[in-house]
């Protein structure tokens, strides 16, 4: 399993890719649903007043 | 089958049938990606030129490729929203824009990741290197112009144009980058445009770049529906939805 | 038709030549960037005329990028952009005609300068010809498509790095051509195919920018 | 000017939406040849952007606009049935009056000797300054050169955001008999004015935007 994650010594640009491939990936989607909560909280607010 | 097409780009019908939709959206992306990722780091065979380090095409390819896609898609919607109007495409346009721009930076950022191990530098003026980086200029130039134009729809008009200008440019840009760098530089790209690998390790590429598209869905119509509610906030209907959420 | 083409070009004319003093404007610019570089990176004749075609070419379109700002400037602020489309003949004969004027204003001078630039930049004599094509033929497309963004970001602040940012990625094509095109004949190899395609994206511009830049004027009326 | 065929013009519940704001909704008007609409409101109220909307320049958030009950939009002829002044006039600074117009209306597509051009710069009492660079024209001066083009045009429908204003008091009574006599001849007319058009009420229509 060790080597597996070594990857014949080139283990830090294979990693780092797939590491900011999947983190540019998911923050996006997370920022979408973040954006989608700020949204519907702003538009409650607007409705109380 | 026009009436269906024509009811969907309405924003409230819209978003209910995307509502019903992003789950299974999610679902598949997340399946996908799990296989894709499986088969391509474990199962496929080491390349016997490069070793290991070939593995990043199973992310850098399919960014690649969705990089194109996406602007392709977003000048499509741009057509449509010159011509037809619908404030759907408008949302479609701006959105992909950005989209399309995150993939373009994953596919730069991989191909410079693997450049180092199999050429030895970063960056090397490698024709699709090249050309991937003036898509990103051209997405930048289309998220620029609809940010500057306060008009939300005027800017998306204004953004629409210029993915279509662009969109014809591509071609055009890639074979003159293309042509300048078979000029200046003997040809150095290992893996030709059609990766002529052996089954094993084309298969998990093919499933990567169907888990892309999948998950360029899911996105899409999740920054889809933000823009609509945040558009159509004066609306009944978002606020009932709010209240009922 | 053509008439209106003729009539709106002398229009621009005029209108450039009541002003003559900033009619001398770009073509100061464009010298002044060219002495740029040889003070910014070395005076060496072998190192310069290699590096030349790329100088001249580079500094070509930042210099239509500075000038295109004007093309439309004025007609949005006095209305008569309005009034292109209201007329009997077809806006894009109206702004083909404009694209011509700003051209003849901003890009044919650049010819006048070609030979001063083959001196300060050590240009082969057998060269010199060649420069005078591409500016001939590269100047006008570079007019056409900075046309079509200025007509995108005539109304907005910050016009000027916007415009930049839009146009740029565009005049990549003609950048890689022409400069080739030139290097190419230093070098005594053949350029007429880079020519051919530099003809070719001519030809091209000046059938598809009028449309685009009409769409876009509507759009930044709206 | 020789009298033109009969049109009509006419809107079904418009709506116009700047940005996320409402300027106005459900406006409805229809106007015939020889019949002017005066546009009032508030500032602010989208006067401006309905005469815009009317000019093809930009569309409606909602409703119909029909010329001859053909949608404006995509009219192939609609546009080059207008004469339109803006708030600017349209006037080319560095450009004399004399080429101003000569130019205006060679550009717009009528072909007037220039003798019957000078006539008309007569009538607007610019003669005198014909040959100076509309750059050191006053605002009023340079209303008269867009009101000359107007009449150079020849279009039935004229679209007139206000054209009275700058204008010195002597010369709106002049206009008025200009405009009357574009109704008389089958012209139809839509203006915004905050200075009251002496025309005949039977040919006046209005409607009021920040009702």
């Amino acid at each position: 399993m060790q080597e597996f994650f070594y990857m014949d010594g080139k283990w830090m640009y294979i990693w780092g890719s797939y590491a900011i491939t999947l983190a540019a990936l998911v923050l996006s989607i997370l920022f979408a649903n973040r954006r989608k909560r700020k949204l519907i909280r702003e538009i409650e607010d607007s409705l109380e007043e | 089958m026009w009436q269906w097409f024509h009811k969907l780009s309405t924003p409230k019908y819209y978003y209910q049938w995307s509502g019903k939709w992003l789950p299974w959206l999610a679902g598949l992306t997340i399946i996908l990606f799990a296989i894709g990722l499986y088969w391509g780091l474990l199962v496929a065979p080491t390349d016997y030129q490069q070793g290991e380090s070939y593995r990043i095409i199973y992310i850098h390819v399919p960014a690649a490729w969705m990089s194109m896609f996406v602007y392709v898609v977003m000048a499509c919607a741009g057509f449509v929203a010159l011509v037809w109007k619908t404030k759907l495409s408008e949302i479609v346009v701006s959105e992909c824009a950005v989209i399309g721009a995150v993939f373009t930076a994953i596919a730069l950022i991989t191909g410079m990741l693997w450049g180092k191990p199999t050429w030895g530098t970063y960056w090397t003026w490698d024709a699709r290197l090249t050309s991937e980086l003036i898509l990103l200029f051209l997405y930048f130039g289309v998220i620029a112009i609809y940010s500057s134009i306060e008009d939300k729809r005027v800017a998306a008009k204004a953004a629409s144009m210029l993915a279509i200008v662009g969109v014809v440019n591509i071609p055009i840009i890639h074979f003159s980058v293309n042509w300048w760098n078979s000029l200046h530089q003997p040809n150095m790209d290992i893996i030709s445009d059609k990766p002529s690998m052996d089954p094993s390790m084309l298969w998990p590429l093919l499933v990567m770049a169907v888990a892309f598209k999948v998950y360029f869905g899911w996105v899409l119509f999740m920054r889809i529906r933000n823009e609509i509610i945040s558009r159509e906030r004066a609306t009944k209907w978002v606020k009932e939805l709010v209240v009922g959420r | 038709m053509f008439s209106a083409l003729i009539t709106i070009i002398r229009r621009d004319l005029l209108v450039a030549f009541r002003r003559r003093a900033e009619l001398m404007n770009p073509i100061l610019f464009y010298v002044i960037v060219v002495t740029l570089f040889p003070l910014g990176v070395s005076p060496d004749k072998e190192f310069l005329s290699q590096l030349a075609p790329g100088v001249v070419w580079v500094t070509a379109l930042l210099a239509a990028l500075i000038s295109m700002e004007s093309i439309f400037r004025q007609d949005f602020d006095d209305g008569s952009v309005e009034q292109l489309f209201l007329s009997q003949h077809p806006p894009t004969v109206l702004i083909l005609g404009k694209v011509i004027a700003h051209w003849l204003i901003t890009g044919l001078p650049m010819l006048i300068i070609v030979p001063l630039m083959a001196l300060l930049l050590y240009i082969p004599q057998q060269a010199i010809p060649t420069l005078f094509i591409t500016v001939l033929i590269g100047t006008p497309i570079l007019s056409l498509i900075g046309a079509i963004g200025v007509a995108l970001t005539a109304g907005l602040r910050g016009g000027g790095v916007l415009l930049g940012l839009l146009v740029l990625p565009l005049y990549i094509p003609v950048l890689i051509f022409a400069s080739g095109a030139v290097s190419a004949a230093i070098t005594g190899l053949p350029y007429s195919g880079h020519v051919a395609l530099l003809g070719a994206g001519l030809i091209l511009a000046l059938i598809l920018a009028p449309l685009a830049i009409s769409a876009s004027l509507k759009i930044s009326m709206s | 000017m020789r009298t033109q065929e009969v049109s009509v013009l006419s809107a079904h519940d418009l709506k116009c939406v700047k940005g996320s704001t409402e300027l106005f909704s459900n406006i409805h008007f229809e106007i015939r040849s020889g019949e002017a609409l005066v546009v009032e409101g508030s500032n602010g109220s989208g006067k401006t952007s309905l005469l815009r909307i009317l000019c093809n320049y930009n569309s409606p958030a909602e409703g119909q606009i029909t010329w001859n009950d053909e949608k404006i939009d995509g009219h192939e002829s609609y546009q080059q049935q207008i004469s339109y002044i803006g708030h600017a006039s349209g006037v080319k600074l560095d450009l004399t009056v004399l080429e101003n117009l000569v130019f205006a209306q060679r550009l717009v597509g009528t072909d007037r000797q220039e003798s019957e051009i000078k006539e008309i710069i007569r009538a607007v009492g610019l003669f005198k300054q014909r040959n100076i660079l509309a750059r050191k024209l006053s605002a009023g001066q340079k209303r008269r050169v867009a009101l000359a083009r107007l009449q150079l045009e020849e279009r039935q429908l004229w679209i007139l955001d206000e054209p009275l204003t700058a204008l010195d008091k002597d010369f709106v009574t002049e206009f008025e008999s200009v405009l009357k006599n574009h109704l008389d001849q089958n012209g139809m007319l839509i203006v915004t004015t905050h200075r009251e058009l002496l025309l005949p009420e039977a040919q006046l229509k209005r409607i009021n935007l920040s009702r």
